[in-house]
């Protein structure tokens, strides 16, 4: 398997396997996407608890678990990169990490404001908005590790290091965050997620949730490729091939 | 289609503000990822018009400077 | 004869240089920011999530971790022009150094606090500060802010010479901002209990015009020992 | 010719060391001065104390027959000091910092940069961030101030660091101008000052034990 990804850890090889494979994840993701907001804002039924403030689930829940699956990804590229070298990979920790955090902000803006109505205030320490809190706090420590190294090789090499140690520490976290939590109450807003993640949860629900999903799957992973075609320009710029391409875009 | 009208689509059942902000709020996330990504982008081509015309200025000094030591021989 | 310059012209070539700088290196002004964020995260991890704990504690968790941050961002004040010679040619300018001392002053401020009184409202709704409380914190932070770039200064400019700054900076400022402490916190508890908060606030804008009156002198004086 | 530049008396001492005692130096229009000595004579703290940096234990300095310290706001406008560190912000590109240096010295930057850089042997690398170049690419970067200064005194601490042949050459003819237009230099070099067109008056400090 390595030796068939081999050609495609040369950069440039990379960036237009990247620009061929960009549309086949743009378009379906924004198509996916749309029906699954639509079907799940419009055509799916209310929630005979929570009425229809449960309907920012369709945002909520695929945002919050991408914000961990990319981490996951991240730390899958910075493996690659700090075992096998492959420089693709720690130009992918660098295009993964924005995106996982922007998911996660999200994910802790909508957690937080479907709490309001349950709760009347806007931010409750809850276990899960918690845990996802650190996963943003883990995300921008990557991101500053990476801006604060002047060489951006090393800076690379940093960053998926402090990436890895994230992703051991992340169950840790979690478990120590829901124990900590259950110390002090009841979290409301992981019981009202757990409650819809149980098999149990109507099917009407439950096949918009799963189109959500892939749809920020696909179209999260779109904004990787971009922007990871946009790192393999920056180092490559003063390459010929790069130059060429890049001096052919009009202004 | 779930609901009766369009307003009570918008209106949620009370909940539109936290519906519909969490809507925006993703929405605005993800097109500023991309936003910032053709940005970023935009710089990249202009760093390169840099290095060629940097290419460019190197050339024309050279070849001043050889003109300059043609035209004054000793 | 080189030609009179007017002290806005320099003073306006000050700033606008040291924008630029800034925005060369946005992370040193983004870390302290996260840093603060995180900090503030982590009471409610230590000393549980209870909302009425949160709001008692709220008012000084928040001054305390916005002081210990604006320490971390201080030293790029001086320090850098110390290295690269950039504060020698300051002291040569033509104008008073005072003013471009203030100059210093006030882009610091914008650059720190500007994004410290943006991050202000989620801290006090991290903590569940009471409604009545935000506006007197947010007016807290407005006028404490100055006081830290300007006693900042005075202490980054002592150290900035020596080549351990840091926890020595943090053993000078401390004291010295103790009663800014004092008064802040007390206007956004006032507040919260429903009171006016003038009084504590007053004495904060009292404090907060001294030291941005009396500071470019100080920090003068001791760029001029750094320097030697 | 006038007196520009009048040292009197200067004593320096540094930690427990004196430096130089009862130093005279005297700067006329149109002349340029080296100062000489090994290292830890006190050639770069001679320098300090004349441009106002750093005070004199005894002695002092007037500019035009003024005390500097009276008339500082004046004499710095007059003056052009770049001392061993380069004061160019290693962040910002060769323009930036030129743009700043002549904003300060009243000078905007009119003359197209790019024609000022390439004097100074700099092309090409206009817009890159200073921290990306050598540090006599640095030194040059400094060094241009020189073609947009107006001022009637140079003060140069170690000029010649870190310079190629090419660079020593170009601030020699800066030099010559800057004295033909009735302007004064004062600097301090380890090497004697070889090959240049105009007549160098030294002043030699010798190290104190």
């Amino acid at each position: 398997m390595w030796r068939w990804l081999h050609p495609y850890a040369k950069p440039e090889a990379t960036y237009r396997l990247n620009k061929k494979l960009l549309p086949w994840f743009a378009i379906p993701g924004v198509v996916i996407l749309t029906i699954g907001m639509i079907w799940g804002l419009a055509f799916a039924p209310p929630d005979y608890q929570q009425g229809e403030s449960y309907r920012i689930i369709f945002v909520h829940v695929p945002s919050a678990f991408w914000a961990m699956g990319f981490y996951m990804g991240m730390a899958i590229a910075a493996l690659s990169a700090v075992v096998w070298q492959i420089r693709t990979a720690e130009w992918a920790i660098l295009a993964i990490a924005p995106v996982g955090a922007v998911l996660t902000l999200i994910s802790l803006f909508t957690g937080a404001v479907w709490g309001k109505p349950m709760w009347g205030t806007w931010w409750e320490w809850d276990a899960r908005l918690t845990a996802q809190l650190i996963l943003f706090f883990l995300y921008l420590g990557v991101m500053a590790l990476y801006a604060a190294f002047e060489d951006e090789r090393t800076g690379a090499k940093a960053a998926g290091i402090l990436a890895l140690i994230g992703v051991i520490n992340i169950p840790i976290i979690h478990y120590s965050v829901y124990w900590w939590n259950t110390l002090h109450q009841q979290s409301t807003i992981t019981q009202a997620i757990t409650r819809f993640e149980k098999p149990s949860m109507a099917p009407e629900m439950l096949w918009p949730l799963l189109v959500s999903i892939l749809g920020f799957l696909l179209v999260s992973s779109a904004l990787v490729i971009l922007r990871l075609n946009n790192e393999i320009l920056k180092r490559e710029v003063r390459r010929p091939w790069a130059q060429t391409l890049l001096l052919k875009e009009n202004r | 289609m779930y609901f009766d009208s369009f307003s009570a689509f918008i209106h949620m059942g009370g909940y539109g503000v936290y519906v519909w902000s969490s809507m925006f709020v993703t929405f605005f996330g993800l097109g500023a990822l991309a936003l910032e990504a053709s940005w970023a982008r935009r710089k990249i081509t202009q760093e390169a018009r840099a290095q060629q015309a940097r290419a460019e200025r190197i050339q024309r000094a050279k070849s001043a400077s050889t003109q300059q030591q043609s035209g004054q021989p000793s | 004869m080189a030609s009179e310059l007017s002290v806005g012209s320099q003073v306006r070539a000050l700033m606008r240089r040291e924008f630029r700088v800034a925005m060369r290196q946005r992370s040193d002004l983004m870390n302290p920011i996260l840093f603060l964020l995180v900090v503030v995260t982590l009471f409610p991890l230590g000393v549980g999530p209870e909302p009425a704990t949160l709001a008692r504690i709220a008012p000084g968790v928040i001054w305390v971790s916005a002081l210990l941050s604006a320490l971390l961002g201080l030293e790029r004040l001086f320090r850098d022009d110390f290295s690269d010679g950039a504060l020698e040619q300051m002291l040569l300018m033509p104008m008073a150094v005072e003013w471009a001392v203030l100059a210093k002053i006030i882009m610091h401020w914008l650059l720190t606090a500007v994004p410290l009184l943006i991050l202000a409202p989620l801290l006090a709704l991290l903590l569940n500060l009471p409604k009545e409380a935000w506006g007197t914190l947010w007016l807290s932070l407005l006028l404490g802010t100055p006081v830290l770039s300007s006693v900042g200064a005075i202490g980054v400019a002592l150290t900035v010479s020596l080549n351990k700054g840091g926890a020595l900076l943090s053993l000078l400022l401390l004291p010295l901002l103790i009663p800014l402490l004092i008064f802040a916190t007390a206007a956004v508890e006032t507040a919260a209990t429903g009171l006016s908060p003038a009084g504590p606030l007053a004495l904060m804008a009292a404090i907060t015009v001294l030291a941005l009156v009396l500071s470019p002198y100080a920090v003068h004086a001791a760029l001029r020992v750094s320097v030697n | 010719m006038t007196s520009l530049l009048e040292a009197k008396g200067i004593r320096s001492i540094r930690g427990e060391r004196t430096l130089f005692n009862q130093l005279d130096l005297c700067v006329k229009t149109g002349e340029l001065w080296q100062v000489q000595g090994p290292n830890g004579a006190g050639k770069s703290s001679f320098l300090r104390i004349v441009a106002g940096l750093l005070p004199a234990q005894a002695g002092e300095v007037r500019f035009r027959g003024e005390l500097i310290q009276t008339i500082r706001s004046q004499y710095h406008s007059n003056l052009l000091f770049i001392g061993h560190k380069a004061a160019v912000k290693p962040e910002l590109t060769a323009i930036e910092n030129l743009e700043y240096y002549a904003a300060i010295q009243g000078q905007p930057l009119t003359a197209a940069p790019y024609e000022l850089l390439e004097r100074v042997g700099l092309v090409g690398l206009e817009d890159i961030p200073a921290q990306r170049l050598s540090a006599g690419q640095q030194r040059r970067i400094a060094l241009a101030r020189l073609w947009l200064s107006s001022a009637n005194l140079w003060i140069l601490d170690e000029p010649f660091t870190s310079l190629d042949v090419s660079g020593i050459a170009m601030l020699h003819e800066r030099f010559s101008w800057q004295l033909a237009r009735g302007g004064s230099v004062l600097l301090t070099s380890h090497q004697p000052l070889d090959n240049i067109p105009v007549q160098v008056n030294m002043l030699n400090l010798e190290y104190q034990h």
